[in-house]
């Protein structure tokens, strides 16, 4: 309502080059060395030296997170509305799922990798086991708290379980489904990661191990900024598509 | 009592006796040391956690620490080397029967696993280079994947401590005698292997620590040498899980291949010879493209030895 | 009476777990409503009421007793009912517009070509928003509206679909005198077009009178039926009717029943 | 209300049997080796042979777990609050996190041990970094999400913002703050495990390079089954807890 | 008159950005209520009643003018107004008992001691239930309440904390006439012993005019006051005089203009 100051507008920006500003202030005040933990000014100079490699590989990490990730939604929202709607779905797999996915996925990319060969599939795999949980979890929570009053709204026109899911279930969760897909596709960026770090040739995470191996940790930092910055532009674009579609629900 | 923090480059296994023996029977607690021994995950790791002087002392391979040297020349607090324990590097080249690898010379062009920062992957032109190989090609995985991989026929060799893989090998269920292994140091390839390090703030601020510690580690180690199989009981206590056959072995392979060689006999046990060293730092500045060239004379520092044990480590 | 539309057999219904301690939110209740009958039905707060509306649609099954409504036994909710629940309950999500076309894309016959006829069903809800007074108001959001408008958006949901059962519960609550007395002439209109079964809940009781067929009074928790006065005006109705002596008289004659069962207890 | 039959009461053991069975007449049937895919029976007798390791393990990664929980409880309700209830430090933290919760936790522990050597220090951080960015998230979209209706019952009393967030805020978003309890326990645990298994030497993180390394596959998954066991515990804990304080927003 | 408690001067308000445009859901509306005055505001649905409301709370800051209450200018939302909504924003997490003991953990003095005298505090809340007819539902919750017993409840938790300014919207809309004209004695009751300021609004001309000094008038959207009408019965008041010729004759006029509001447009 109040025009926005620059501050405002430019929030994220600000708070960004502000950490930078302190961090390059320590490492420099501090004398702390690249191999403990670099500062920006190195990274940025590996990330400048060593750009079309490390656009290479982060190519090769986004898609593999996007196709990863496109599944993680598909299961996620499935699980989601049966545990949801069906109280002994919900009883049954949902400790069995909490169980699964308190388990570390790098345990099981050599047990992928020794059925799908190394490469785009462990990874996209994993991304997929690591990043379903968070999307299931919320969708189910929204389905299961939906205020029976506005369930009878629905159910006095004789709908289907199916239609009080779709036309109350899922836009009354949408705000959490898009909160789960803010955690899911950070998940699944480290899961792609993970998988590139113990079997792959390419990847970030593949440069990470690489960089880290000849101990170049500002090379492996540039490494992280490109997932950071690639994880960021995703956040942007469901913030983009959640402030269209859930502008009803931010109306305070 | 003096702490000393003990960085492993590896888990609690067979070699690790070298330092947890000594360790249990209180040789270190003689000499005036309160050790404290932790498990370890890679060299390049180890070197680190004593520069960065969250460790006093480690065991690491002799190339990382070179690395090390070359790609930090400002760090303030490089650690030196200060006693060689694995005098041969155990990096090898493995490979079963059955794959199409009979013979060193069929290894060009063909299919090589292991992880990037394997040291026998990573030191492998020097191998290649000594037996007139063409180029290979690569695959990275898991340290743990690669034995697997080359059992299912995705990969023709592996490279991988002789100790490590032949031992994994077989636990997939390949003979002793269908394991073929090319290890460096029998192809041409002398790298020295680990070495135990100390970080230049211990030198200066008591190394009469130093001192302490090698005599008491030389005096675990020739234990240890003389009667491997009596040692993985103090692995054991570190470590309950490990299968105490199996990590006898692969000390017992440890020793044969990397403590006990016949270099080590001519060199003696716990120094080195000082143009082998130097021939090292050129090749490891060549091979692991360094952004200084690596000055042996920051990288060894012989002068805690404790000479006289030495001599009476190794079996004549 | 074999044209008994709604039929209520002996049914009582409590919620939870009281029923097992004998404890209802409604007892007894038997009553029949023939086709295209409009009864209201009126009683003190907290007496059972929208309990009663929520049995008749199948939204409760009673812990007691048998309804049939349409010849069949109810089971689990209708698909020919509307209604307007006291609450306007307007999905926050949705504007007025497409609150309103809610039914259209849940009841067949209309699910089953609703985009194709979308147009043809906008111009319906926009003409019976226009009818409540909301003209203007299609593409605000229900939190956008009064309590009163709320209440009308609510209303015409409960129409568009021109249900064989209408259920409105004190639909009119939030509105002037005024506005309130428009809405009755346009309910009455449409029913006596359309001869749907309606069932009003209401504590206005001249709009219980002017409206309904027959007027059943229910007693305070647990509400039983306890009086059930046919209203024998002569029909059409019109507004003028409401200042007759005839009309008073039933008035009151409620007032003295719902007043006695106030002092009674 | 109506009674429960066998099967819905005991639903969840009945799934995991039914799962144990499946997987051992897989592996049976198709003689799958235990270095590729340990079958239960073959797990069973390792968590029999080496249950006082297991156990001792489990102990650490269990505590140290908790107490990185308990921080990413904190830390995260905290920022959750924050970003939820202010404008300008939503535009600026999330986006900022997001893309930080994106990066692998696994490469910055070789730098938490160089702040706090190997052991618990970099495993409770790594479990608290890694787990609190789903709570903070969930805190965040329900404080967002209040209707102003609810809020306005708080405001006209003259209520502060903080009382608005205890009395309205915290109690609407409990199931959410729920559902992100059990998705951060699994990351916790999962936090714990990937530090110890490059910085400790103990925990089932350990355990699991340890057994891995010498390829006892059916050793690291019974490591696993116990990680699995102890997540399901806490999620039943979390469960009792959530019917209690919950009910309300169950009631369908 | 500088006794006025409440001053609106030459207030306008709309919501969102529709002032940018001109539109408006209230305006120019000037007004002084004295301390300790009963009014009532009427008007058509939607015209700006709960709009007005929330302006002289503060929930909404003004578009236009000024309102000034106490003496000093509404910038916020007050800490000394009991409100009950118009709809009964009950929290569901909370029981009904648990729900009107809110406004004591809220407002001074009784939050400072709130834990110390929660016994009391709970004392005087089952007494409020009791005299709403909500006796036994204290520890049931909003949603096993039925929509007049919800009504009840807000109107408890409007008065618990004997606010100076209490503003009820619509609060007995959800009501029968019996329940609705005792709790009209019990609020005129309260009034006259305590004297605090009351903002009604209503559809019910006959409540505006029983229980308020001055009734206002409001035109259609935007919401205009039209017509300012003293109540100069003589007080104190009861049901009797809602039957005497006096009271009719103001209800009757009332109602013309509010007739007139709706015809004129
Ligand atoms: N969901 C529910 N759970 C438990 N009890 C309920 C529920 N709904 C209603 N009740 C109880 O049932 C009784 C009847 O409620 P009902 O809503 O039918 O009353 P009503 O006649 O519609 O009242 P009003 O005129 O106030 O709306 C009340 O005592 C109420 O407390
Ligand atoms: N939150 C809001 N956002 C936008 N417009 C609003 C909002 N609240 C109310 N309005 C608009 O303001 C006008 C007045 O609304 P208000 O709620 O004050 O009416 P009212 O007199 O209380 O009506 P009723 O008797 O139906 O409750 C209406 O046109 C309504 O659409
Ligand atoms: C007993 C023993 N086994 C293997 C290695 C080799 N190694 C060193 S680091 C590393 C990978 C983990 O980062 C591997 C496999 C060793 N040094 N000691
Ligand atoms: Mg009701
Ligand atoms: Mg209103």
């Amino acid at each position: 309502m109040k025009k926005k100051n620059f501050l405002e507008k430019n929030a994220a920006i600000v708070l960004f080059i502000a950490l930078l500003v302190i961090w390059q202030l320590i490492c420099t005040v501090f004398k702390v060395s690249e191999f403990i933990f670099p500062s920006p000014i190195q990274i940025g100079q590996n990330l400048f030296e060593f750009r079309t490699e490390i656009l290479r590989h982060s190519w090769v990490t986004f898609w593999t997170t996007m196709v990863g990730f496109g599944i993680s939604i598909m299961v996620g929202v499935m699980l989601g509305f049966l545990i949801g709607s069906s109280k002994i779905a919900y009883d049954a797999l949902y400790p069995i799922m909490t169980a699964f996915n308190a388990l570390p996925k790098a345990a099981f990319v050599p047990i992928l990798v020794v059925w799908f060969g190394i490469g785009a599939g462990p990874a996209i795999l994993t991304a997929f086991l690591i990043s379903f949980f968070p999307i299931m979890v919320n969708i189910a929570t929204a389905l299961a708290t939906i205020e029976p009053e506005l369930e009878d709204v629905l159910r006095v026109l004789g709908a289907s379980k199916k239609d009080i899911i779709v036309k109350i279930g899922m836009p009354r969760c949408l705000p959490f489904f898009f909160a789960s897909l803010k955690v899911a596709i950070t998940l699944a960026f480290v899961g792609t990661t993970v998988s590139e770090m113990s079997a792959s040739n390419e990847g970030i995470g593949y440069l990470l191990i690489s960089a880290g191996s000849s101990m170049r940790l500002p090379l492996a930092f540039a490494g992280l900024v490109s997932i950071g910055v690639m994880a960021m532009s995703m956040y942007e674009l469901f913030a983009v598509i959640e402030r269209k579609k859930t502008a009803w629900a931010h109306r305070s | 009592q003096t702490a000393i923090k003990f960085q492993l480059d590896w888990r609690f296994e067979g070699p690790s006796a070298f330092f947890l023996e000594p360790a249990a029977k209180g040789y270190f607690k003689q000499v005036g040391l309160d050790v404290s021994i932790d498990a370890g995950n890679g060299s390049g790791n180890a070197v680190n956690r004593v520069a960065s002087g969250s460790y006093d002392i480690g065991f690491a391979d002799m190339a990382a620490l070179m690395e090390f040297h070359g790609n930090n020349p400002d760090a303030p607090n490089k650690p030196v080397a200060v006693m060689m324990v694995y005098n041969n590097t155990p990096a090898s080249v493995i490979t079963i029967k059955g794959s199409n690898v009979k013979k060193i010379s069929d290894l060009t062009g063909k299919k090589l696993g292991a992880p990037v920062f394997d040291a026998g992957r990573r030191s492998f032109q020097l191998f290649q280079d000594a037996n007139k190989l063409g180029p290979v090609n690569w695959i990275s995985m898991d340290p743990a994947l690669r034995e697997t991989m080359l059992v299912k026929g995705d990969l023709d060799a592996i490279t991988g401590f002789g100790f490590t893989s032949i031992l994994n090998l077989e636990a997939r269920g390949i003979k002793a005698e269908d394991i073929i292994a090319f290890p460096f140091a029998q192809n041409g390839v002398k790298l020295y292997g680990n070495a135990i390090i100390v970080s230049p703030k211990l030198i200066k601020e008591n190394p009469a620590a130093i001192k302490a510690f090698l005599e008491a580690f030389t005096k675990g180690a020739k234990e240890v040498i003389a009667n491997p199989d009596d040692s993985i009981q103090y692995v054991k206590q570190k470590d309950g899980i490990i299968n105490v056959d199996l990590e006898k072995r692969r000390l017992r392979l440890a020793i044969k291949d990397a403590v006990v060689t016949p270099d080590a006999k001519a060199e003696g046990f716990g120094t080195l010879s000082l143009p082998r060293l130097a021939l090292m730092a050129s090749q490891v500045s060549d091979i692991y493209k360094t952004k200084t060239r690596v000055n042996p004379d920051f990288v060894w520092d012989g002068s805690f030895l404790p000479l006289a044990s030495l001599k009476t480590v190794l079996p004549k | 009476m074999s044209d008994s539309f709604i039929k209520f057999d002996d049914v009582s219904h409590g919620y939870g777990d009281l029923p097992a301690q004998g404890k209802f939110a409604v007892e007894n209740i038997s009553l029949e409503v023939h086709t295209g009958g409009f009864i209201a039905i009126v009683g003190p707060s907290g007496c059972g009421k929208s309990t009663f509306m929520k049995l008749t649609t199948g939204l409760q099954k009673p812990s007691r007793g048998r309804i049939t409504v349409g010849g069949n036994e109810v089971n689990g909710p209708l698909s020919f009912s509307g209604m307007a629940f006291q609450a306007p309950t307007l999905l926050p999500w949705r504007t007025t517009l497409e609150n309103i076309l809610l039914p259209l894309e849940i009841v067949e016959p209309f699910r089953f070509d609703f985009r194709k006829k979308k147009d043809e069903y906008i111009q319906r809800a926009l003409k019976l928003l226009e009818s409540v007074g909301l003209k203007g108001y299609a593409d605000k959001f229900p939190w956008e509206l009064s309590g009163g408008m709320q209440q009308r958006a609510s209303i015409c949901r409960a129409l568009i679909h021109q249900p064989k059962m209408l259920l409105l519960d004190e639909p009119f609550g939030a509105l002037d005198a005024f506005t309130r007395e428009e809405l009755w002439n346009i309910l009455k209109d449409l029913w006596t077009e359309q001869q749907f079964n309606v069932i009003l809940v209401t504590h206005d009781l001249r709009e219980a009178v002017y409206l309904a067929d027959t007027v059943y009074v229910m007693s305070k928790s647990p509400g039983k039926i306890v009086f059930k006065r046919e209203i024998d005006l002569p029909r059409p109705r019109d507004l003028e009717i409401t200042y007759t002596e005839a009309f008073t008289n039933i008035v009151h004659e409620l007032r003295g029943h719902i007043g006695s069962i106030r002092s009674g207890k």
